[in-house]
């Protein structure tokens, strides 16, 4: 049953990122990617994240994906014009390069992970339910990755006075 | 001092450096709010800047000089002298790269303090790759230094050439970060971690490589690859160079190189030493990226694209070092990024001082009758371009030599006689620089004549050039440096009986 | 050291050098100071001489059987090749000493008449001191390396003697041919040397002739090869078959050089070289074969030659590449004396001719020189009847010519019957020696007819001169024909050196010679004859000599000859004569030319500048270059191409870690 | 105290000199680098007599330097090298001498790479450490780059590069194989050290490896000589050069080839260098060098280029001889290498000082000239003779010696190579001819004047050389007999000569043919 | 378990942003199709997670982080060209180029 749901979310993410991809218009190509994200967050949940799959609609495709739009519109992109999809040699190119791609990855839909290094089951489940659902994500963002979490912090800062100098009217 | 990142207190102190850099970065920036418009504003923010690498490198000097290290224990950061001299080399670069920033930035007039604050930032970047002793920290470092530097290479905005590569190398750059990431996804999946340490001891009780660690590895090598400019990863490079204002494309070419280098090399023999299959890739990318980026740059007229391609070729040099491995490898690999990091700069710097305001480029063919109107000017350059070719008596010698000291103590004589022959390549490019100064005569009367650097710059170049003669003849210090340095990353692994 | 006068040998060649010294360094600094230059030029040499005839006199009383050696310094010290610079005195080189030194001071004497006018005076006497110097050393070496100082010293002075006025190409071509021809002689020279140091174990005349016996198989293949190769440089520097051609071209030097170096010395210094390696032919019969029949081959055919020039000197060089061909014969034959006698006596009446020629070359050339006219001094078509004007010196050189020609008593007549005789007796052992015999047989028959020839053109007939020009001709002054009258005693009475048995004489040389002919001698000894056969002989000699001269006097026609601006060509079998067979010209077309062409188009432009330089140097470089350039395909500036090149990088590199 | 200072002395003064001259103005500059050079000479002079020959490395100093990778400043002479080093100092103060009129832009420069390349040069010869040796190996690269990149000809810059890639193709790979010798030995012994002694004594065991570490040193060292196919760098780099390059070129930088292959390609690869294989390429090279140099040269038109090509053919003489391993070859080689350092070095001036006065190296340009320049034209002719090799010249005593020594390895061989004292007559007394004989047809050279006295000061020490090697070699050869004695002992055992009983009469092994 | 359909789902989409960065010369588009890979990843995180203990799921916490920041630079970059070239087609990103 699970499977069942997850494959249909999982198709439809992937038939919506192949939209996202192909479609000529720049807002087309956001809005389905959004659907994806969408479909994501459904696989997060039914993957036992539910607090990532809130984060991804809010932060992804609440946040981010909004500023694309923005952008798109700012920049008036979205108006009928030439399209941006290279000609057929570009999509064979695309095609042969991203098929050899998916050939290579193959393996990883098969491999099981090794025993020694996986939980028992329904652990992370377990720890969810003992610490809550955002618990258990932000127990660890301030213990064990308190480091990698004050670097980030500095990124987002980096990022702000980056697009600060970038985008301000005088330098 | 033994660290134990548990504890608060030991953990600031392991990233005491950090920290400083980091607090001078908000100092800087809080000036920056408040004055930011006049050519003083500039100077001032460029000072403070190099007082804040100045006490950072006391900083890790400090910790250095108490033998900090985090031993034992499982952390996100690697405390040991590896770290320290890199550190000390990503700061270098910082100084000198402000030194020779304030010429350019007047002169193009780029009067934006933020220059520094995020120059500051991408520096600490790469502290923290450097440092990083887990992946999602190396990720994190990277992006850090990644996005600052995005920024910096469109800085001159009025420049189309400049916005151009900062797009480029933006896009190049999340595109490769998404395989870095993809890679470190694959390589978590496989060994249950992301810390180095850990990953290193599960794969080396006999966990067998499975395909998606191996597939983990290949793409953590193709992000690491990216940013390291190794062919066929390499196209942006000589673009981006082009189009970013001078001190940042030496910035890049020194400080984002050594950084990559820095933790490639922590990843791979602190997590994958028990991992064979990436020995073979390396000598390849090594290979392809030696004879790729000399033969490339044979083809420039641009002296900026010439050193872009040029840097290409010295990260496949580096790779032989990689490939090598070894305490061997990784010293080389300290003493050829110090060395290397200089004669860029130098040579930089130099084309700082040639270029003219709004001037895109600079070919070598400008540089004709240079010695005769700027003699030391020259002088350091063709010292810069010496060592660049790996003469005897500049550090680039020094550092050649070392690393083909490790890549034959490893048995990679193959892989040497290809450095050597792809050396003398680069004679081919290399050498018309010093021709053009000393042999040709000046295009036209008084050619060079607003050819200077300010007071900063000279000193940067002196330092340069005093550093590479000095090292050239002199390298034992550095050595020592280098060869506890590569005993500090190898200390739980195998260390080879060649030196 | 003997203690006696013989300790002062050093002298002879040192007076020549210090000649030299002195005379080069007027010639740098004051050319024009001839009165010293002379003094000098022709003091040393005849001190010299005088040196010769006391080391001479004191030899003589030593009686000494071995060569007496002065070392004087370790020249070459290397392992087991220690080579010391000495000189060795014994009867041998005494004769040669002798001849050199005596024949040189006359010839010294004529010169300073002969070149008084020229502004290069006193270069040309510092040369020719230093060529007697080098002679000197070749004759008095005491081993081959030092012999062969000597050897290459005066092939050098030649070429500076005979491109002396080097403003002529063709004067300077000569001097260049002349050396090179040489070294291709050294060259055998050398390998000589090699053979012999490492079968051997040293190259000291003494320490060499000591072991060779022993150390070589005779007959074997390592004497043959050393004895070929030692004869190969005795054919360039005594102008034998093959290497002859450069010594008539040397006559573009000045006269009394033709006498002196051309004609009386350093051509005969492959005469002396077998001589003194007697014993090392003696080992090697082929080799004496090949030397013989060389030499008598060299005889009849620089005669032939010699028939058809009108060139006063170059008649005279191909009779000395002619008689320098029966020396040959002699001492290949292993009458080592005949071919040292004929060395003497030859030194003796060719001196005289050359200088003779010279001295008309001299009246003739100061009389055109008085109506400037630009005519060839040298072309027998422009003299005729000269002995009115000069009768010292036709008279001369008839005693000279008779001589050559072999007409009893002259020294000429001796020395060649004695050689003739030679080859004869040994053609009793080996028939192939009697065909040897007979082309020297013929070849003398041609010698009596060109030699007639040219003095009948010289000297008789009516004058071709001119009409203005005759009253300028006189004898030259006693400066010229003084040491003509001396060289002309010694032509006429030279044979008095060996008087052979037959007809009762002493035979003084071979007695003398004794000593170092013997061991050769031992080895080979010469055939008897009995004395019937040899008065047959004497008898067949002197009639061809007659027949050669008489029938010259009826063939020529000194009165039909016109002069040689208005002389047209030969024509038939007489040109390929007046063309010597056009030696030069197949040599220049079949060696110089392809291997000019062969240096300058293949190796040169093809090889070196297109193959090595051109495609692998430049090529390498260029496609190094053309690769990088290349690269501008793939950077062009387009993310999309950059994205599939990063994606390609990928693939592969996944593939390489997943396989 | 000398012994031991010496060679440090001899490389330092002139560094220092150097940096002096290029400080100073230029009008001192060459002034203050004749002294310099002189100094320099005399402060080796006195090695002729101190030297001891026994065969040893003689005046050695030994310090650590980067004592991590076992790197010692570690210098010393033997008789092979102990001439080498003297004319070095002794050609030096010769072409300062001869530059004097003939460089006019940027002296000091021109004066202090003059002496800092005399550092390089000396420090090639006297090295006993491997990386010492590859630093100044190296180091003399530059300042030539230089001379002849900046006071060249008009076809400086190609020819300068070209130079300078030749030569560093060749020297990088033997930087290779000297660090895998490092290596081997390394791994061996647990002694990690560049000292020339330690890798010689653990070259063995290498293995097919011996063969390309062989290859890679006989590359760097056959381009240098420069051995057959790999001469092309040569003709382009003396043509262009100004004097002083063309005669420190020739006279000392062609003689680091020979002297590798003496000192380190040879001793450290027997097996390899003494095969079959290698013996036959080499012989044939060597063969080609000598013929080929000598026919090519016969038909240039550049005088300077024909005194290039005749270099190959000189070079192939020493090639010969070295390979030949006999006493006397070997001699004979070390003895060519000096004499041709002189007599090329003599022809070299020549050519310039008769270059400053009309402009071109064309033998065309020339003709007649004796009647105008005696002097120029007696010395010229005593050099060229010196260089076809004529008896009592210092030419022939080298060519000889190795000749002859040569035939007892390889017969036909040598023989073949003596056909080139043929080949260098036709050569240069064509040339001489063309030069100073034949009628003076050009008007130009109507009013040229005679050698300076400055000239002539430059020359008659050379000349005076020329006469005395080619008379009184002994002093030489005596000091480099126990050296080369040793090598050969070294790499064929017991096929030296004893020594000979006494000077003299040689009492030899007579009879092997 | 969902383990293997998941990382197969990642593994397309991840292949579906490479090619879209492939097949596209928009910048904002390629940059979405970044977007789409660094999801592509997480998901691969979410579902290693599941077996590996939360870490996978801090991870992701980080790469949003990481991909809020570059958008905020990368758009400002994508603005900064767009006011030179009044485009932001990579077809018209060639002033930088070899020759």
């Amino acid at each position: 049953m699970t499977l069942t749901v997850f494959w249909i979310f999982g198709v439809i993410a992937m038939g919506s990122g192949l939209l996202c991809i192909t479609r000529k218009n720049p807002i087309a190509s956001a809005l389905w990617l959004v659907v994806t994200l969408f479909a994501l967050a459904a696989l997060f949940v039914l993957l036992d994240a539910q607090f990532i799959a809130v984060l991804q609609v809010l932060v992804y495709a609440g946040a981010i994906m909004v500023l694309f739009l923005f952008v798109i519109m700012l920049l008036n992109l979205g108006r009928p014009g030439p399209t941006d999809i290279k000609g057929p040699l570009g999509l064979l190119g695309a095609t042969v390069l991203a098929g050899a791609l998916l050939l290579l990855l193959r393996p990883l839909g098969q491999a099981p992970l090794p025993a020694e290094i996986q939980l028992p089951p329904g652990t992370v489940a377990a720890l969810q339910q003992q610490r809550g659902m955002v618990g258990a994500v932000a127990t660890p963002l301030f213990d064990t990755y308190l480091v990698p979490f004050e670097i980030a912090s500095v990124l987002l800062l980096t990022a702000i006075v980056g697009a600060v100098v970038l985008a301000k009217r005088k330098l | 001092m033994n660290l134990n990142p548990a504890i608060p207190r030991d953990l600031l102190l392991s990233l005491l450096p950090e920290l400083v850099l980091t607090g001078w970065a908000l100092v800087l920036l809080l000036f920056v709010a408040w004055r930011h418009r006049t050519v003083w504003d500039l100077r001032i923010a460029g000072w403070l800047t190099l007082l804040a690498l100045v006490s950072t490198a006391v900083a890790i000097w400090w910790l250095w000089w108490n033998r900090a290290g985090v031993r034992g224990v499982v952390s996100m950061i690697a405390a040991d002298d590896f770290r320290w001299v890199a550190d000390w080399v990503f700061v270098g670069a910082a100084a000198l790269t402000v030194l020779i920033s304030f010429t350019y930035l007047e002169r193009e007039r780029l009067l934006a303090p933020e220059y520094h604050v995020l120059l500051l930032l991408g520096t600490l970047g790469m502290m923290l790759m450097a440092a990083g002793a887990d992946l999602i920290v190396i990720f994190l470092a990277l992006e850090l230094m990644s996005v600052a530097v995005y920024v910096l290479a469109g800085f001159d905005r009025r420049r189309a050439r400049s916005a151009e590569a900062a797009l480029k190398y933006f896009l190049l750059g999340a595109f490769a970060s998404g395989f870095l990431l993809y890679g470190i996804a694959l390589v978590y999946g496989a060994t249950g971690t992301t810390n180095l340490v850990l990953i290193g001891a599960r794969l080396s009780i006999a966990m067998r490589a499975s395909a998606m660690l191996l597939a983990g590895l290949a793409l953590l090598i193709v992000g690491f690859g990216f940013k390291i400019a190794a062919v066929p990863f390499h196209m942006w490079a000589p673009d981006v160079y082009d189009g970013a204002p001078t001190p940042v494309t030496a910035f890049m070419a020194t400080g984002v190189k050594a950084a990559a280098f820095a933790a490639l090399f922590r990843v791979m023999y602190q997590a994958f030493a028990a991992v064979p299959a990436w020995h073979d890739i390396m000598w390849w990318l090594a290979v392809i990226t030696m004879i790729g980026g000399n033969l490339f740059a044979l083809g420039q007229r641009s002296l900026k694209r010439m050193l872009a391609y040029s840097s290409v070729a010295h990260a496949g040099y580096l790779l032989v070092a990689v490939t090598a491995g070894g305490v061997a490898g990784t010293s080389a690999f300290l003493v050829y990024i110090v060395a290397y990091t200089l004669m860029s700069l130098g040579a930089f710097a130099v084309l700082i001082a040639k270029g003219r305001a709004g001037e895109s480029d600079v070919t070598i063919d400008d540089l004709s009758g240079l010695a005769a109107r700027r003699p030391w000017l020259a002088f350091a350059l063709a010292v810069c371009m010496l060592s660049l070719l790996g003469f005897p008596g500049t550090a680039g010698f020094i550092g050649k030599w070392y690393i083909l000291i490790a890549a034959t103590s490893a048995g990679q004589n193959t892989l040497a006689a290809i450095l050597v022959l792809t050396s003398v390549v680069s004679a081919g490019y290399y050498l018309p620089v010093i021709m053009a100064m000393y042999m040709k005569p000046e295009p036209i009367e008084a050619a060079h004549v607003d050819v200077c650097l300010d007071r900063w710059g000279r000193a940067a170049v002196a330092a340069v050039v005093v550093g590479l003669l000095l090292f050239g003849v002199w390298p034992n210090r550095l050595f020592d440096l280098a060869r506890a340095a590569g005993d500090s990353v190898h200390a739980g692994g195998t260390t080879t009986a060649a030196p | 050291m003997t203690g006696t006068t013989v300790d002062l040998i050093w002298l002879a060649p040192a007076l020549p050098l210090l000649g030299f010294v002195l005379n080069g360094t007027l010639a740098l600094a004051r050319p024009t100071a001839k009165t010293l230059v002379s003094i000098i030029g022709a003091g040393v040499l005849l001190a010299a001489f005088g040196v010769a005839i006391a080391v001479f006199s004191a030899f003589t009383g030593l009686h000494a059987e071995a060569p007496v050696v002065f070392r004087y310094w370790s020249w070459i010290p290397v392992g087991t090749l220690q080579v010391d610079f000495a000189l060795q005195v014994d009867q041998l080189s005494l004769v040669m000493l002798l001849v050199v030194t005596g024949v040189g001071s006359l010839i010294h004497l004529f010169s300073i008449g002969y070149m008084k006018d020229d502004p290069g005076y006193a270069r040309y006497f510092a040369y020719l001191n230093l060529f007697v110097f080098f002679m000197l050393v070749l004759v008095l070496g005491a081993s081959f390396p030092v012999m062969f100082v000597g050897w290459e010293g005066v092939g050098l002075c030649s070429y500076l003697l005979i491109g002396f006025w080097f403003s002529e190409e063709a004067n300077a071509n000569a001097g260049r041919k002349a050396f090179i021809m040489n070294r291709i002689g050294d060259f055998g020279f050398m390998v000589a040397m090699f053979m012999i140091f490492w079968s051997t174990g040293s190259l000291d005349f003494d320490t060499v002739f000591a072991h060779a016996p022993t150390a070589l198989t005779a007959g074997g293949t390592a004497i043959t090869a050393i004895t070929l190769f030692l004869f190969l440089g005795c054919t360039g520097k005594s102008a034998q078959i093959p290497l002859y051609t450069w010594l008539p071209d040397a006559m573009a030097g000045p006269t009394p050089v033709s006498a002196l170096i051309h004609a009386a010395t350093m051509v005969t210094a492959g005469v002396y070289l077998v001589a003194r390696c007697n014993l090392l032919f003696a080992l090697a019969p082929v080799s004496s074969a090949v030397v013989a029949g060389v030499g008598a081959l060299t005889a009849l055919f620089a005669a032939t030659i010699a028939l058809k020039q009108w060139d006063i000197k170059k008649v005279l060089a191909y009779s000395t590449i002619s008689q320098l061909g029966y020396m040959f014969l002699a001492v290949g034959t292993g009458a080592m004396t005949a071919g040292m006698f004929h060395l003497v006596t030859h030194a003796f009446f060719k001196a005289l001719l050359f200088l003779g020629s010279g001295s008309v070359i001299f009246a003739l050339h100061r009389a055109y020189h008085h109506t400037h006219s630009h005519e060839d001094a040298q072309d027998m078509r422009n003299m005729g009847g000269l002995a009115r004007y000069m009768p010292w010196t036709a008279a001369l050189m008839w005693i000279a010519t008779l001589a050559i020609a072999g007409i009893p008593p002259f020294s000429g007549f001796l020395s060649k019957d004695e050689i003739l005789t030679a080859a004869f007796a040994r053609g009793s052992v080996e028939p192939i020696w009697l065909v040897f015999w007979g082309l020297s047989l013929v070849a003398a028959l041609l010698t009596a007819f060109y030699m007639t020839r040219l003095m009948i053109y010289t000297f008789h007939g009516p004058n071709r001169t001119g009409e203005q020009e005759q009253t300028h001709l006189h004898e030259a002054p006693w400066i010229l024909t003084g040491p003509l009258v001396v060289l002309g005693v010694l032509s006429a009475a030279g044979g008095l050196l060996n008087v052979p048995e037959l007809y009762h004489g002493g035979e003084w040389l071979h007695h003398w010679l004794e000593p170092v002919t013997h061991p050769g001698a031992a080895l080979r000894p010469e055939p008897p004859l009995v004395s019937g056969t040899e008065w047959m002989l004497v008898g067949v000699a002197v009639a061809v000599a007659v027949i050669g001269i008489v029938g010259a006097w009826q063939l020529l026609k000194p009165e039909r000859l016109v002069p040689a601006r208005t002389a047209s060509a030969e024509r038939g079998f007489a040109r390929i004569l007046r063309n010597k067979w056009y030696v030069d010209e197949i040599y220049d077309a079949l060696i110089v030319r392809p291997l000019v062409w062969l240096s300058r188009e293949v190796l040169w432009k093809q090889i070196d500048q297109r193959v090595i330089d051109g495609a692998a140097v430049n090529g390498a470089a260029r496609g190094t270059r053309a690769l990088g350039w290349a690269n501008r395909w793939l950077q062009t500036g387009q993310v999309g191409t950059y994205v599939a090149v990063f994606v390609v990088g990928v693939l592969l590199v996944l593939w390489r870690a997943m396989s | 105290m000398y012994a031991r200072w010496v060679l440090t002395a001899l490389l330092a003064w002139p560094l220092i000199a150097g940096v002096v001259v290029l400080l100073l103005p230029a009008r001192l500059a060459k002034y203050v680098a004749l002294a310099a050079s002189v100094i320099e000479f005399a402060i080796s002079v006195p090695l002729w007599w101190t030297f001891v020959p026994d065969g040893s490395m003689q005046f050695t100093m030994d310090r650590a330097w980067i004592a991590a990778w076992g790197i010692h400043y570690t210098v010393g002479v033997d008789g092979i090298s102990l001439f080498l080093v003297l004319l070095t100092t002794f050609l030096m103060p010769l072409s300062i001498l001869g530059s004097w009129s003939y460089i006019t832009k940027r002296e000091g420069g021109f004066y202090a790479l003059l002496l800092v390349l005399t550092t390089g040069m000396i420090g090639v010869f006297v090295s006993l450490d491997l990386f010492l040796f590859y630093v100044m190996w190296e180091l003399m690269l530059i300042p030539m780059y230089f001379i002849i990149g900046v006071w060249g000809g008009d076809n400086r810059l190609y020819a300068a590069i070209k130079f300078f890639i030749y030569t560093f193709l060749g020297s990088l790979l033997m930087l290779v194989a000297i660090i895998v010798l490092y290596v081997h030995a390394g791994n061996a012994t647990g002694v990690y050290s560049f000292a020339y002694a330690h890798l010689l004594s653990n070259a063995k065991d290498l293995g097919p490896t011996a063969w390309w570490l062989f290859g890679a040193f006989f590359l760097a060292f056959a381009i240098k000589v420069p051995l057959f196919p790999l001469h092309t760098w040569l003709p382009d780099a003396h043509v262009e050069a100004p004097t002083a390059g063309s005669v420190i070129l020739a006279g000392i930088l062609l003689k680091m080839g020979t002297y590798g292959f003496l000192r380190f390609a040879l001793p450290f690869f027997p097996a390899v260098a003494l095969s079959q294989t290698v013996q036959l390429v080499i012989v044939i090279l060597s063969l080609i060098g000598i013929i080929y140099g000598g026919l090519v040269a016969m038909v240039q038109p550049d005088f300077k280029k024909l005194i290039a090509y005749s270099s190959v053919a000189h070079l192939g003489f020493v090639m010969l001889g070295i390979w030949a391993l006999t006493l006397q070859s070997v001699q004979g080689a070390l003895l060519v290498m000096i004499n041709h350092g002189i007599s090329t070095g003599a022809l070299f001036f020549l050519v310039g000082m008769i270059y400053e006065r009309r402009h071109s190296r064309l033998i065309a340009a020339y003709g007649g000239i004796a009647r105008v320049v005696p002097l120029f034209a007696a010395i010229l002719t005593v050099v060229s003779l010196s260089s076809i090799a004529l008896p009592g010249t210092n030419g022939f005593v080298g060519e000889f010696l190795v000749l002859i020594g040569a035939f007892r390895t390889y017969p036909l061989a040598t023989a073949l190579a003596t056909s080139g004292v043929i080949v260098a007559a036709a050569y240069l007394l064509t040339a001489l001819q063309r030069v100073i004989y034949n009628p003076l047809t050009q008007h130009e050279n109507e009013n040229l004047t005679d050698l300076t006295p400055r000239e002539i000061a430059v020359l008659v020490p050379l000349l005076v050389c020329i006469l005395w090697i080619g008379i009184y070699p002994k002093p030489i050869l005596r000091r480099m007999e126990p050296s080369a004695r040793a090598l050969i002992e070294q790499l064929k055992p017991g096929t030296v000569q004893a020594p000979p009983a006494g000077a003299g009469a040689g009492e030899g092994e007579g009879g092997q043919q | 378990m969902l383990l293997s359909p998941a990382l197969a789902i990642s593994a397309v989409l991840f292949t579906l942003g490479v090619a879209g960065v492939l097949l596209r010369r928009n910048a904002i588009v390629i940059f979405m199709c970044v977007e789409l890979m660094l999801n592509a990843v997480n998901l691969t995180f979410v579902a290693l997670a599941q077996s590996l203990g939360l870490g996978g799921q801090v991870f992701v916490f980080f790469v949003m982080a990481v991909a809020a920041a570059e958008a905020a630079v990368g758009l400002a970059i994508i603005l900064a060209v767009y006011r030179h070239k009044q485009s932001v087609s990579l077809q018209n990103m060639n002033l930088l180029k070899d020759g």
